[in-house]
């Protein structure tokens, strides 16, 4: 049973540490927290139960396919609801634009994937009596995803001139311009990281969770719970509060059951934020005057 | 143009009748077609169930009209899309009573949108026809023009704790539902039931469909000592994730609930095939496949969906068939009793042993559940052939 | 309060800002259709429209919270929700065993949205919009869950059946009046508030949040009441709608109804009561007839809303708004009155002074200020000069009560000024102005000037609310002094123009307008010369001086040397946070250290 | 304060600024500027605060957007973003030593140099952290654990990783200790010596122009004065400019 919840609930995490980090890189490049997060979560599954189970393809084409669509997807993102936004005096229009982005994509999916949930096809194809199917994939996959994903960012940020790039963006845009980094093709470039690590969560996820366009709003809300507890723009905080948030449902779905443990999850969110809004390891709030 | 005395006749009976009701009608009435309210789910959650009975309803609107319609007059179905949406459906019967004025509501074919449009309806004094499964959808004090065509949830009930308790002999049972109302509903409705007729329940639970890992639930009910698990549910995911989980844990319980255990969603989103084995949903006698049989009715009526090269193959014989029976049926009360909301309550009050594909239905002024205990039945769900099912092992035929 | 020879009584009172938002014509019209409706004998068109009222009821509060605090309620269903559960469940015994009067339930209703209202709300008082919106959503979502739990008393997944209002507003066109009733009283309150100075003190708090904290506007407290009314119009809407939909279950609820009360309003306009409610009656109208589109619905809402933000972000209500596009004259010229001063600020009061001793202050690891000592007498001009960076705006948003210094004192004639409460120095008759003129742009110039004037009224929330004698006494007190404020610091000629077509030197004036609605004691001015020609500096000094003159202490942060050494009775200058020199004008000038500073010589 | 007459250059003009207007949002700050800047000259930009010294450094960089015309080294800059400048060989070093503070000092270089080849750019980098020894051997450490000075120093580095024509210095001596002060204008002077141009605003005048070939003064907007840097009486005429035409009183005793 112990091992249910852990492994389960580190799966789960592993989803939900990887919509944080999607939320947090887009965060980084332009301040702006967006909505599309979930929906790349929730096309992942759509567009890979698509290409696989729908148009016969190879699950790796498949995979190189929905990358390129959760890019393309961030760009669209950015140049339709973050740029136009961007230099408005009005702070919270993002907010608006790109909950209308996200809600335009979901009912696209209604539509012509359909509201019931699908499945999602086994994507590596291993002997049931080999040492590895001692785990199941649907288990490993998304927090092998995860790891991939915080050692590729973590080279990218440490090792490549670019990663110092978005680093020296998130940390103060206006210096980095006088230094004549290309900021615009930069932030673009970030949203285009950030939909491919979306749909990577919505894809290798999806065993578990399916190819089901309601993903979208859970995603949304249980992706964004480890950006408030791990603190806005920290991919590390991200990673813990999406394992921990995994572990912390599992648990409660084993030890209370039913919706209970939904209930539980947004006490704490909701607890969370009103004692420390700038996370439990974020940092102050700047000056305002 | 020279007139004949018969079409005079005609006509002043016409405006005679017209006169009456107070309203000047055109000499044409009769030959407007008479409008059936049609509240189908074609779009949103839940609605395959509406997709393939609106297949056996347009299918059999189409028979009618083609023949010549009731009396000359064509069938008009008015649908309107209720999306799942219960505020779509009681604007939509506002439309459909008082707009439109429909003679007949048919639907809605979800159990939501009923709740809500049933009093609607009868307020506007509208005889109202619906497959939903919901008990307390049939009331003849409170809506004395409204009539079920099928199973009741205590009768779908009935018949899935009938073959657990009586045909398998299992006495420890696991009931769970997940959070819907449909859900929450039938195990509150069905742990009684099972217990009155003698039968232990060892563990129930209202389980977050969403929930991707179900495997605490089953290793509960197996700590429990349940010897068959009844899950009530409608979402495929859920169940689907029962049978994996008990064909991982290698639990050879079987499973027995509700239709959708059935559906090619679920099938979809099994591990392995064999994860189906020994999962028995509900099913309806008229519409399985009986010692590799369809019943007579039902097999006639494939013959004729092949000959119209409908599709079915995709969607289920019996929703089709309930699809079909529904519009038969009001196409026959039409046909006997006018379109005179009392003549039709008058007329469907007394229909007895009304063959439909479907079901066999029965009214009585007191009584509008119209669909037989003894009709509705258990089956394999991995026998799916022709949209049909093999009966569960161990009814007598 | 005016008299006939008073220049100011014959300038042409402008109707309240809202005027160009509430033409009266399009009410009449709606209420009309809504009256006259009936006639038609349609209960189609009936439920529609009941649909419509209801929603209405719900979004005309939402509107307050959305449109006006600019808080992004996304979730505000759930009051929905809640309403409609509480009169179902109290109308049908279902707590307690007692069958309510469904009137009552409806109340209790409405009362269970209120206290809900505050309880989501309260998180908007302290977290950043994003965060909000997703603290309302996943309230939203667990509404709904509880719903569905809590079988007993909801009914569980099956639902419950909504009550069946009695005589006089019984089911059928009775009901549809109670509805027409109920939004039409939405409407009136709402639109009360919305003119009122809690209106205005909301739109300040959503678009110049420091400026109204300076102005003495507490945003916890008026955030509370504000959901508190968009709670309970929220539970009461629940209730029609239970009955509407005579029977409920949680898949009534959705996010997409969430989504739609929302962008009815944002569709309509923000700081609008009759975009919104076009925006409602659109929404809820208009899927009815465009049948075929209905699956498309959602989409076509959120393309709207994309638009919306996009394009046109003052929705229906700037479309209607002809009156902000006439050109406005192009060469004017801002002329001070400060001979009207004595009128705007009253009598004299008794001397006083601001004392701030050894005052120290850092920012991370530097020093912002270190050890300062000042004094602001009332009746002097007080200059503060420094480079860049030498901590004079830091000064003066400690005194205004923003920093709370490590170490010091602050003193008003020696008694404490407590610290991080900014809205707290207006009582203490204590104004400012802002480096960046902070302002409420879509408001007019007399609105943004009677935002400053917000604590000098005796109406309650709730009188405003109703409409009451001592809001209308508010309101015209108000309005008269703004004018006056306007006249005094050359802008009157404006007082209808929205804010934000003024050129930069005219929102200076405006601040200081908005300043003197205090009646202030002190004055606390950040760079006010920034950005004006020189002519305009040399009226401003005058105005400056005259303030001062009437008893104000002023203190005076800027650059321009020449305005200070004209204007101040005395210059403190600063370096790296400490009084590098304190005197005259005269001493200053030839302080041989402010001089090396300044000039290098 | 009219404007000293045009002197005769000996220098062909680098940059070129002429009826070059800017300002945020509303709040115009520069009102039709005109003045070059020659080839390896050191100009000192004065003036009082809020003068719009850094806004016109802004303009001229590209960070603000602006109206009028800017040449540099022959290339028509009106409308070039900071990319471009960078590019050309202009580079601007913001006020207020922003460097990433979670970087290294080397990564901070680096940055400086995005978009060149990576061999020019090892070398360029190496060229410039010469300029500052102190923070060469702290190369590897995060910029977070400098000192003010040493970031400031570190700022100026970045902007020599372009090997600048001309280099805009914003307030280099801003928050520093004199002994800073003197080291980071003491780059200047080997930038001088190196051919680099600068722009130099300052508040601490009387380095300002001990560094400086020629000054302009700027007040509320508009250049005041112009001179070079060893014209007598010059303190004087500085102090006219910054007061306002009609100083009341002398300023020194």
């Amino acid at each position: 049973m112990l091992q249910s919840i852990v492994s389960y609930g580190l799966a789960v995490g592993a989803v939900y540490a990887l919509i944080g980090i999607t939320y947090n890189v887009m965060f980084s490049a332009s301040r702006v927290f967006s909505f599309t997060a979930g929906m790349l979560g929730m096309l992942g599954g759509v567009l890979g139960a698509l290409f696989i189970n729908k148009l016969g393809m190879n699950a790796v084409l498949a995979f190189l396919l929905v990358l390129a669509a959760g890019a393309v997807l961030g760009v669209i993102t950015e140049i339709l609801t973050v740029r136009p936004v961007l230099k408005s005096i009005e702070q919270h229009l993002y907010v608006l634009s790109t909950l209308a982005f996200a809600l335009m994509i979901q009912q696209v999916v209604a539509i012509y994937w359909g509201t019931e949930a699908q499945p999602f096809p086994v994507l590596v194809p291993i002997d049931p009596n080999s040492a590895l199917s001692i785990i199941d994939q649907k288990i490993w996959l998304p927090v092998l995803a995860c790891i991939v994903t915080i050692v590729g960012l973590e080279l990218l940020y440490r090792r490549t001139l670019i990663g110092r790039a978005f680093l020296a963006i998130a940390e103060d845009s206006y210096a980095a311009r006088a230094l004549g980094l290309p900021e615009t093709q930069l932030r673009i470039a970030s949203y285009a990281i950030a939909g491919m690590i979306g749909v990577l969560a919505g894809f290798t996820g999806a065993q578990m969770l399916l190819a089901y366009f309601g993903n979208q709003a859970i995603l949304n809300f249980y992706g964004f719970v480890p950006v408030a507890l791990g603190g806005m723009g920290s991919n590390r905080g991200a990673v813990v509060g999406g394992l921990a948030l995994g572990l912390f449902q599992q648990a409660a779905n084993f030890l209370v059951g039913g919706i209970f443990a939904s209930v539980a999850v947004f006490a704490v969110f909701i607890v969370v934020l009103l004692l420390r809004p700038e996370g439990l390891a974020g940092a102050a709030a700047a000056r305002r005057v | 143009m020279p007139v004949s005395r018969r079409q005079v006749l005609a006509g002043s009976a016409v405006s005679a009748a017209a006169l009456a009701s107070g309203f000047p009608a055109p000499a044409i009435a009769q030959n407007e077609p008479i409008k059936i309210g049609y509240l189908p789910a074609l779009t949103g959650p839940s609605s395959s169930t509406g997709v393939g009975i609106n297949r056996g309803t347009q299918l059999a609107v189409e028979l009618v009209n083609k023949e010549g319609g009731i009396k000359g007059r064509k069938i008009e179905l008015i649908s309107r899309d209720t999306q799942s949406d219960p505020t779509k459906a009681v604007n939509a019967v506002a439309e459909l009573t008082q707009r439109a004025k429909a003679s007949m509501i048919w639907g809605p074919l979800n159990s939501g949108e009923a709740l809500a449009a049933t009093p609607l309806i009868a307020r506007d004094k509208v005889p109202m026809l619906h497959p939903c499964w919901v008990d307390s959808l049939i009331d003849v004090k409170k809506y004395p023009m409204s009539f079920r065509i099928a199973p009741t949830n205590t009768q779908v009930g009935k018949g899935a704790n009938h073959y657990v308790v009586n045909v398998l002999k299992l006495k420890k049972v696991a009931v769970i539902s997940d959070t819907t109302g449909y859900g929450t509903d039938s195990v509150n409705t069905y742990v009684p039931m099972l217990k009155a007729m003698g039968a232990e329940v060892v563990y129930t639970n209202h389980i977050d469909a969403a929930n991707p890992d179900l495997k605490p639930e089953l290793l509960r009910m197996q700590s429990a000592g349940a010897q068959a698990i009844m899950p009530w549910s409608v979402n495929a995911g859920f169940l689907s994730r029962i049978c994996n989980t008990r064909g991982a844990m290698n639990w050879d319980v079987p499973i027995v609930g509700q239709t959708t255990l059935g559906s090619g969603q679920t099938k979809a989103l099994l591990e392995k095939p064999e994860y189906w084995n020994k999962v028995y949903s509900n099913n309806f006698r008229n519409c399985c496949y009986i010692g590799g049989k369809l019943p007579p009715r039902a097999a006639e009526f494939v013959e004729r969906l092949k000959k119209d090269k409908v599709e079915f193959g995709d969607t289920l014989l019996w929703w089709v068939a309930l699809g079909w029976d529904g519009a038969m049926m009001m196409a026959e009360t039409f046909k006997n009793a006018g379109t005179k909301n009392d003549d039709i309550v008058a007329y469907m009050n007394k229909v007895k042993g009304w063959p439909g594909i479907y079901g066999t239905v029965t009214w009585t002024p007191e009584q509008h559940n119209g669909f037989p205990d003894q009709e509705v039945v258990m089956c394999e769900v991995n026998s799916l052939k022709d949209g049909a099912f093999n009966i569960a092992p161990g009814y007598s035929s | 309060m005016t008299d006939a020879t008073s220049p100011i009584s014959t300038a042409k009172a402008p109707a309240g800002w809202l005027g160009r938002l509430e033409g009266s014509w399009s009410w009449i019209a709606l209420g009309l259709v809504g009256l006259l409706l009936p006639l038609l004998d349609d209960s189609y068109f009936g439920v529609i429209a009941q649909r419509a009222y209801i929603y209405w009821i719900l979004s005309a509060g939402l509107n307050l919270v959305v449109g006006y605090a600019g808080q992004i309620a996304i979730g505000w269903v759930a009051m929905l929700t809640l309403g409609a559960y509480t009169t179902a469940a109290l109308a049908a015994g279902r707590v307690g065993g007692v069958e309510w009067h469904p009137y009552l339930a409806l109340i209790a209703g409405g009362a269970m949205g209120a206290v809900f209202g505050v309880i989501v709300g309260l998180p908007a008082l302290r977290l950043r919009t994003f965060y909000f919106a997703m603290t309302t959503l996943g309230f939203a979502t667990i509404v709904t869950q509880v719903a569905l739990a809590w079988k007993d008393v909801t009914g569980g997944g099956v639902g419950t059946p909504g009550p069946v209002f009695l005589w006089p507003f019984e089911p059928g066109w009775g009901f549809y009046y109670f509805c027409f009733l109920l939004a039409a009283l939405a409407t009136w309150i709402t639109a009360n508030i919305g003119s009122s100075r809690y209106g205005r003190a909301l739109v300040a708090i959503r678009d110049a949040e420091v400026a109204a904290e300076a102005s003495g506007i507490a945003k916890p407290k008026l955030l509370i009441l504000v959901f508190l009314l968009a709670g309970g119009l929220g539970g009461i809407a629940g209730g029609l709608f239970s009955s509407l939909q005579s029977y409920i279950t949680p898949d009534a609820f959705t996010f997409e109804m969430s989504v739609l009360f929302f962008i009815g309003i944002l569709i309509g306009g923000r700081g609008s009561i009759l975009g919104p409610a076009l925006g409602t009656i659109i929404l809820t109208v208009l899927p009815e007839f465009a049948a075929p589109l209905v699956q498309w619905s959602t989409f076509l809402y959120a393309a709207l809303l994309l638009v919306i933000v996009l394009v046109i972000p003052g929705g229906i209500a700037d479309l209607l708004d002809y009156k902000n596009r006439r050109p406005l004259e192009q060469h004017r010229e801002i002329v001070p009155r400060p001979e009207l001063l004595s009128r705007v600020l009253g009598a004299k009061g008794e001397p006083s002074a601001i004392r701030l001793a050894n005052i120290a202050l850092h920012f991370g690891g530097v020093r912002a200020i270190d050890g300062l000592d000042l004094e602001i007498r009332s009746g002097e001009v007080h200059g503060l000069i420094g480079p860049n960076g030498s901590g004079k705006t830091t000064t003066l948003n400690v005194i205004s009560g923003y920093y709370r210094p490590k170490t010091g004192s602050l003193k008003l004639d020696g008694a404490d000024l407590p610290f991080d409460k900014p809205h707290a120095r207006a009582g203490y008759r204590i104004a400012r102005t802002f480096q960046t003129p902070r302002l409420v742009g879509a408001a007019s110039v007399l609105a943004n000037v009677m935002i400053g004037g917000t604590v000098r009224g005796d109406g309650t929330f709730v009188e405003s609310m109703l409409s009451l004698p001592r809001h209308h006494n508010d309101e015209k007190q108000l309005k008269v002094a703004a004018l006056k404020a306007l006249a005094t610091v050359g802008l009157e000629s404006l007082a209808d123009v929205r804010a934000d077509r003024l050129q930069h030197s005219e929102l200076r004036f405006m601040e200081i307008a908005r300043a003197l609605m205090l009646r202030p004691a002190f004055m606390l001015l950040d760079e006010p010369a920034a950005g004006l020609s020189a002519e305009e500096i040399r009226r401003l000094g005058a105005l400056i001086k005259a303030i001062s003159r009437e008893g104000t202490g002023v203190l005076l942060v800027e650059h321009h040397a020449d305005l200070i050494f004209d204007i101040c009775d005395r210059v403190t200058v600063l370096n790296l946070g400490k009084t590098l020199a304190a005197g005259t004008p005269a001493e200053i000038r030839s302080h041989r250290e402010v001089v090396s500073a300044y000039l290098g010589a | 304060m009219p404007t000293s007459a045009p002197r005769s250059r000996t220098r062909e003009p680098l940059l070129e600024v002429s009826g070059l207007s800017a300002g945020y949002g509303k709040i115009g700050v520069l009102n039709g500027i005109d003045f070059t800047v020659g080839a390896g000259e050191v100009v000192a930009l004065l003036g009082p605060n809020g003068a719009g010294k850094s806004t016109l450094l802004k303009a001229i960089s590209g960070l603000l957007p602006r109206t009028g015309r800017i040449t540099f080294a022959g290339q028509d800059m009106s409308k070039a973003d900071p990319g471009d400048t960078v590019r050309a060989g202009l580079v601007h070093v913001v006020e207020g030593h922003r460097v990433f503070t979670q970087l290294s000092v080397i990564d901070n270089v680096m940055l400086a140099g995005y978009g060149l080849p990576r061999d020019r750019r090892t070398t360029q980098v190496e060229e410039a952290l010469a300029f500052f020894p102190d923070i060469a051997a702290k190369r590897h450490d995060r910029a977070v654990t400098l000192s003010g000075g040493q970031q400031q120093m570190l700022a100026v580095a970045q902007g020599l990783v372009r090997r600048p024509r001309l280099l805009m210095l914003d307030e280099p001596s801003a928050g520093l200790s004199p002994v800073l002060v003197d080291r980071v204008l003491a780059a200047v002077a080997r930038l001088r010596a190196g051919g680099t141009a600068v722009l130099l605003v300052e508040q601490l005048i009387e380095k300002a122009l001990a560094a400086s070939d020629r000054v302009y003064a700027l007040a509320r907007g508009s250049i005041v004065l112009e001179a070079s840097t060893d014209e007598e009486d010059l303190p004087n005429r500085l102090e006219r400019a910054y007061f306002g035409q009609d100083a009341h009183a002398p300023l020194a005793s």
